[in-house]
């Protein structure tokens, strides 16, 4: 055990052994290096959303065709740092009426339920919070508070664009994780465990991404539902609701929001790269070559992780800049008549087919291969509906009143 | 003291009082926000008990979908939130009463049985009870059959919700 | 496939039928049937090979087909269901099978498949017709197609799932599932056209009376349940639960237990075999369409009843020493013989053709209930076997007939002819040769046309049984009974196809579709072939040319095997004196019973034999008439039966008036009067306190009563 | 594991009687369906404690609060459904102003 190889376990046996040199007992010592090793993760998603900050800042500036920021330190690198003091010396607000404790609560929330998250991230092999045989399920959990959140927000401000802003993300929210989940389901069922550290082993060989492109589809969807982002940020549709939930927050309360939304968003991007593009690993068997076995290195991991989460935040982003708002009842129908019955089907076909094709040569190709059929059908399917529905359009279109010819 | 105390006790200081103050709080959208507390620390205490699954089933179903199910109700019924009156019965005492002396007979019977302060075997090495738990599920020689039929149960739940809520068509 | 698969996909495919018809084809007809004509095939092709792999297996009935599932917890144990197949169930469901899919086949024809829609045909009546206008400008009235005909294939279809899910199942908990199943379908299917009042009243009597052998049947389930913890047959009917079972007794009667349960689950059979006194709702189940006569009187429904008791027998026979009948066998027996004898003798006196065929049915489960309580239980199997072909052959022949004669009114117009009344038809063995032929073969087959036919051979075993084992009074009765089926089978085939037609109708008769005719023909191979597999190895001349083979599989499902009889010629003699007898009579009666016998050279040299036909009417048909008319009808079931139930409500009416006047009126209403008076009052009093519709103060109130209880309970317990 | 069952079973035998309490006191449909919550919370309680210090390899007492999980979602979907139904009606979800079908 050198550091190189796994720095995690090794700095916390020698905290602990400094703490049992202090003569502490033996637990004390572990629950105080636990403690150390939560702050260490919270501090790390907390720098990291910094950097955030200034890279939406930047990445929306260049989709705008501006420059964005480029004042404070080199590339404006440093202009999250002059935002923080901002939000910070700016006036603390409570409006009037406001339940306070639930309006102070949940903006900590708010951000306390994405990096709650982080504890099942798997950085690296070596580099992780907690490897838990049911993180998957973790992170839905998480996700319920991102949910409390919003409502408590919503509805302590006291504000009715709030409260319908808070309404609309929570049905979002509630709506888009059934799907959500049921993406998850697709890499579990394959890998066969719900830790992220062993799905992300089971892709050594190939991504999941070409096993169900259909799945990461389904994923990046619902995903970015559940983030409350463009296309399906209605709940902060500024021309309608002024700012959603979080209308009446200032200074760094609104900051915790921003932040919490920022660092969610790169949650998911990592989580993309985790279920479906190998996350810390995947380099297709590359890594057992012995001029390659340097991809092994938990540092190298860690940079490939965070790379490819970046790439899957810049997706996101990307999808956020380039496409209008879907009204409310459309992207509920879209939900409940459209997504869901798909991912169930997908992962009824995904389960079969894992069975079935496991034993044979065929596994990969057949995946893909059924996946791609599938979305032909969809398709299809979807191609003669609105054909129908056009010319039902067509059959019961008003007849347009035209001015009369003097 | 073991760690594992110290955590049992602040879970359940937590509960106890998280769970008065749901059923005393006069403003039922903290009252909900309570359950959701008492919930949490529920859910600890399956952790505590080794039943991780359990615990984030507990989160998901519990504070993702049922607390804010009640949410949502005491909005949609609001013009009760504004009832700045006492939201207890008349009764409430004689209910007080009852449910002391349920917490004392129910007490007063389990001090008597044998098992009351049985110490939990370690769970042997190698055993998944997860793995165990996924198996009973969908085993017919376990539990399929109530699993089935809880799944029936939902969507019966499902649909009578969706009938008995939508607006009556007049 | 493995066969244990196989046997528990069985029942699949008409239920899945009924769901998609129901669910989502309803509106398609085409698509209906050929669902469940497939679904029937399927079935009837696992059938098939469940079969054909039975019969490879050597010694079958040591080594059975045999699965089970655990299925409902029950405290530290589990209540099984499985399926089994052993020679008994995988001879049933050989018959099951084939006639299921022939009556699926012969639904479609049956219910004017391909015919316009009606001109004023409603849901719950039969098509009345259509009109149609030909090329030529002219107008025919043609049959139409059933308004409901979707919903009758998925009614069927339910009643097939019922069927396989009885004989396949293990244990008696699914049996009676299955056997409920049929009860309701049965019901639904009698009530098919439920505009007809009289349909109506058919199907809640065929429900009601099935219902009171049910219960009993249930309460003889739950015996078994209580006595030996299992309802599987194999853990009931093996030897060591059986011998304490019969030495266990119970307080009725002085039966055992294992007499008590048998007999509590004959009654079962009793309902659904239409057993006498619970025989009255099969002849009006005849209301229902053909098919469906079919299906209950042949191959499903009364067949069960027949299958259960046998299914039982072991239990049946516990404590039989191959001599002395047992209490419960006696009755049985009784029940059987006169059965058979009692239906027969009004079958005589019946003119609708159906009816007919309805009564025969009852005597002929007759004979296998008396051949049962005799213990002549390969005999049973048997004929339950031959008589589900010829039956199933018959009632689907009648079908064919009220056909071409329904096709005749129509085209006629003249709608007061009953196109079911035999004195309606004759001569249309030239209309329709095919239905001639093959009801023909069903006729002698029901008969017991010697050597030739299916209920030859069946018969006479049954018979021999009778004979060889000394019930010489059953075996009377028996061949009595057996006399009258031969007689009116050629009445019945006489009147209907031989002769001249008495009406125009019957003039413009047609031959039915190849859908309803090919059926008859598939079945007709079976009444006549499935005889020779079961010719006793004795028997002169024929025996041993084929094998017994069919006492060997069968009797290989008991634990020791039945042993062969010896031969006699007796009971042989005996049914061909009166197979042969009954079909000569019934000729020289009816050939020439008509209303105008204008042609004098015909009637002149016919006169000789005439006057044979009066000694005959005068020493057969009179009495056979009187007996069937006055005393089985009007003595035997009008005034003892009804009398007796009659007296018995009479009585009944007369102690209850006394009590009203004497008894009830001043005490019992006085006293309860007060009671209900004061209580009104008090509750008038107390509702405002205690029922105040508030929930909470009624859980309070039980909640407080609960712990009042309980601290009771630990205080007095202390 | 130091701590013995009878904490858990004292600590569920408290939630429930909490949680009757909230039955029976609480004024509010939906706080009456809070009340019951709770309780089902405490038989959950039990459940898994019972699984713990029982027969761990076999799995009833999980199987069973996840029952309780399912029957618990139904529960609340159609009693909140039944309340948002009534409310609409009567305009109040007081438990004990629902009193029409008293005789």
């Amino acid at each position: 055990m050198t550091f190189w190889n796994d720095p995690i376990n090794l700095i916390s046996e020698w905290l602990r052994g400094i703490f049992m040199g202090w003569g502490m007992a033996a637990n004390l010592a572990m629950v105080i290096t636990n403690i150390i090793g939560i702050f260490v993760i919270i501090l790390f998603a907390m720098a990291i959303a910094i950097f955030l900050v200034w890279v939406e800042r930047k990445v929306v500036a260049r989709f705008q065709d501006r420059l964005g920021p480029n004042r404070i330190g080199p590339f404006g690198l440093f202009q999250p740092f002059a935002d923080i003091v901002k939000l910070i010396i700016k006036e603390d607000i409570t409006p009037e009426g406001a339940d306070k404790l639930i309006f102070n609560m949940a903006p900590v929330i708010s951000l306390a339920s994405v990096i709650l998250i982080w504890a099942v991230v798997p950085l690296a092999s070596q580099i992780y919070g907690v490897d838990i045989n049911v993180a998957v399920l973790y992170l839905v959990a998480a996700g319920a508070f991102g949910t409390l959140s919003v409502i408590m927000a919503g509805w302590s401000s006291n504000n009715k664009y709030a409260l319908i802003g808070a309404f609309r993300m929570v049905a979002t929210m509630i709506s888009y994780e059934i799907p959500m989940v049921v993406a998850l389901l697709i890499p579990t069922i394959i890998a066969g465990t719900m830790s992220l550290k062993e799905i992300s082993n089971a892709q050594n060989g190939i991504w999941f991404a070409f096993l169900s492109p259909l799945g990461l589809l389904l994923f990046v969807i619902s995903a970015i539902a559940e983030l409350g982002r463009s296309p399906f940020d209605l709940n902060e549709a500024e021309s309608e609701i002024v700012a959603g939930f979080h209308i009446e927050y200032t200074g760094m309360k609104f900051g915790l929001f921003y932040a919490g939304e920022l660092l969610h968003a790169f949650t998911f991007g990592g989580f993309m790269a985790v279920f479906f593009f190998g996350g810390y690993g995947g380099f297709f068997g590359l890594e057992k070559l012995a001029a390659f076995s340097w991809l092994s290195n938990p540092f190298i991991q860690m940079v490939v992780f965070l790379i490819k989460a970046l790439i899957g935040y810049w997706v996101i982003m990307w999808i956020k800049y380039s496409m209008p708002r879907i009204r409310i009842d459309h992207m509920l129908a879209f939900n409940w008549k459209f997504l869901t019955p798909l991912a169930f089907v997908l992962l009824m076909m995904t389960a079969l087919l894992d069975k079935l094709l496991a034993p044979t040569n065929f596994y990969v190709s057949g995946m893909f291969i059924s996946n791609l059929l599938f979305a032909w059908i969809v398709i299809e399917i979807l191609r003669s509906r609105s054909k129908q529905e056009r010319a039902h359009d067509i059959e019961h279109a008003e007849p347009v009143e035209l001015a009369a010819h003097h | 003291m073991t760690p594992d105390q110290v955590i049992f006790i602040l879970c359940a200081a937590v509960i106890v009082v998280t769970a008065i103050m749901v059923v005393t709080s006069p403003n039922l959208i903290h009252a909900a926000l309570w359950l959701i507390a008492t919930l949490f620390g529920v859910a600890i205490l399956y952790a505590l008990l080794q039943a991780g699954f359990l615990a984030l089933v507990q989160v998901v179903i519990y504070i993702g979908a049922i607390a804010i199910l009640f949410i949502f109700a005491v909005m949609l019924t609001r013009r009760e939130m504004r009832d700045k009156g006492p939201q207890l019965n008349k009764n409430w005492a004689l209910a007080a009463i009852l449910a002391v002396l349920t917490f004392g007979g129910l007490f007063y019977i389990l001090s008597g049985w044998s098992g009351f302060s049985g110490k939990a075997a370690e769970i042997p090495a190698g055993m998944d009870t997860l793995r165990n738990l996924g198996f009973a599920l969908v085993s017919p020689d376990a539990y399929l059959l109530p699993f089935e039929v809880a799944s029936i149960l939902l969507l019966a739940a499902l649909i009578g919700a969706i009938y008995i809520a939508s607006a009556s068509k007049k | 496939m493995s066969t244990e698969t196989i046997i528990w996909l069985l029942p699949l495919p008409p239920l899945l039928a009924f769901f998609i018809i129901i669910l989502f084809t309803n509106k398609g007809k085409s698509l209906s049937h050929c669902i469940a004509v497939i679904a029937a095939a399927l079935s009837w092709l696992g059938s098939m090979v469940v079969f054909v792999r039975a019969l490879g297996v050597e010694h079958f009935g040591k080594e059975v087909f045999q699965s089970s599932i655990n299925w409902l917890p029950t405290g530290n144990t589990w209540l099984k269901i499985g399926v089994l197949i052993d020679p008994l169930s995988a001879i049933t469901i050989f018959f099951v099978a084939w006639t299921v899919l022939m009556i699926f086949v012969y639904s479609v024809g049956y219910h004017n498949y391909g015919q316009p829609k009606g001109d004023h045909d409603r849901k719950g009546l039969p098509p009345h017709g259509a009109t149609i206008i030909d090329e030529n400008g002219h107008s025919h009235t043609v049959p139409s197609i059933e308004p409901m005909y979707s919903r009758f294939f998925a009614f069927i279809g339910l009643f097939a799932f019922g069927m396989y899910t009885l004989v396949v199942s293990d244990n008696l908990l699914t049996m009676f599932v299955g056997w409920e199943i049929m009860g309701l379908c049965s019901y639904l299917l009698i009530g098919f056209w439920f505009g007809k009042p009289s349909a109506r009243n058919a199907a809640v009597k065929a429900f009601m009376t099935t219902r009171i052998g049910d219960v009993f049947m249930l309460l003889g389930i739950a015996f078994v349940y209580y006595a030996t913890k299992s309802l599987s047959f194999r853990d009931i009917l093996n030897e060591h639960t059986l011998s304490v079972l019969s030495s266990t007794t119970t307080p009725i009667l002085g039966l055992s237990a294992a007499g008590l349960i048998s007999l509590l689950l004959f009654i079962g059979t009793i309902g659904k075999s239409a057993q006498f006194p619970l025989h009255v709702w099969l002849p009006d189940a005849m209301e229902g369409p053909t098919p469906v006569s079919a299906m209950i009187h042949a191959a499903t429904m009364v067949s069960a009843g027949v299958y259960t008791v046998i299914r039982m027998f072991p239990l049946i026979s516990a404590g039989f020493d191959g001599y002395h009948l047992t209490t419960t066998m006696s009755i049985i027996a009784f029940i059987g013989a006169f059965t058979a004898l009692f239906a027969a003798t009004i079958a005589v006196a019946q003119n609708d053709i159906k009816r007919v065929l309805a009564y025969s049915t009852i005597s002929q489960l007759g004979f296998m209930i008396a051949a049962l309580g005799m213990g002549a239980y390969v005999a049973a199997v048997f004929h339950l076997v031959t008589h589900a072909f010829f039956k199933a052959l018959l009632f689907l022949g009648s079908g064919s007939v009220i056909h071409g004669m329904e096709h005749g009114v129509l085209h006629t117009g003249d709608h007061s002819v009953d196109p079911q009344d035999m004195f309606n038809m004759g001569g249309l063995r030239k209309k329709m040769p095919i239905t001639f032929w093959t009801f023909l073969i069903g006729g002698f087959a029901l008969s017991g046309f010697p050597v030739l036919t299916a209920g030859f051979w069946s018969k006479d075993e049954i018979l021999a049984d009778a004979f060889g084992n000394g019930h010489f009074v059953i075996f009377l009765t028996l061949a009595i009974a057996a006399f009258l089926t031969a007689f009116y089978t050629m009445r019945q085939i006489t009147l209907t196809f031989l002769g001249t037609p008495r009406t125009k109708s019957a003039e413009h008769a047609h031959e039915t579709p190849w859908t309803m005719t090919l059926p008859l023909v598939i079945l007709s191979v079976f009444a006549i072939g499935f005889g020779w597999v079961g010719i006793p190895d004795k028997f002169p001349l024929l025996g041993g040319i084929l094998p017994n083979w069919f006492h060997e599989f069968v009797g290989g499902t008991l634990a020791e095997a039945p042993e062969v009889l010896p031969f006699n010629f007796m009971p042989l003699l005996t049914s061909l004196v009166v197979a042969l007898g009954g079909l000569l009579v019934g000729w020289f009666v009816y050939r020439n019973v008509r209303s105008a016998a204008e042609d004098k050279l015909q009637f002149k040299l016919l006169k000789n034999k005439y006057y044979f036909d009066e000694i005959y009417d005068l020493l057969f048909v009179k009495p056979a008439y009187w007996f069937a008319e006055t005393f089985a009808y009007k003595f035997l079931d009008q005034t003892i039966i009804d009398g007796f139930i009659n007296r018995i409500g009479g009585v009944a009416q007369s102690i209850g008036t006394g009590f009203r006047r004497y008894f009830d009126a001043p005490v019992v209403n006085g006293f309860g009067d007060f009671l209900g008076e004061s209580t009104k009052r008090i509750g008038r009093k107390m509702a405002p306190i205690i029922q105040r519709g508030r929930i909470q103060y009624y859980m309070v109130t039980s909640l407080t009563v609960a712990i009042i209880v309980v601290v009771l309970y630990f205080f007095f317990k202390a | 594991m130091s701590i013995p069952l009878s904490w858990y079973l004292i600590l569920s035998a408290a939630l429930f009687s909490i949680g009757l309490f909230g039955v029976l006191a609480r004024k509010n449909a939906v706080a009456i369906l809070l009340g019951i919550e709770l309780m089902l919370n405490a038989v959950n309680i039990n459940l898994v404690s019972f699984w713990r210090y029982g027969n761990i390899a076999s799995i009833s007492g999980q199987v069973f609060a996840i029952i309780v999980f399912a029957v618990a979602a139904a529960e609340v979907a159609v009693g909140l459904a039944l309340i948002i139904s009534v409310y609409r009606r009567r305009t109040t979800v007081i438990a004990n102003d629902l009193d029409l079908l008293k005789w």
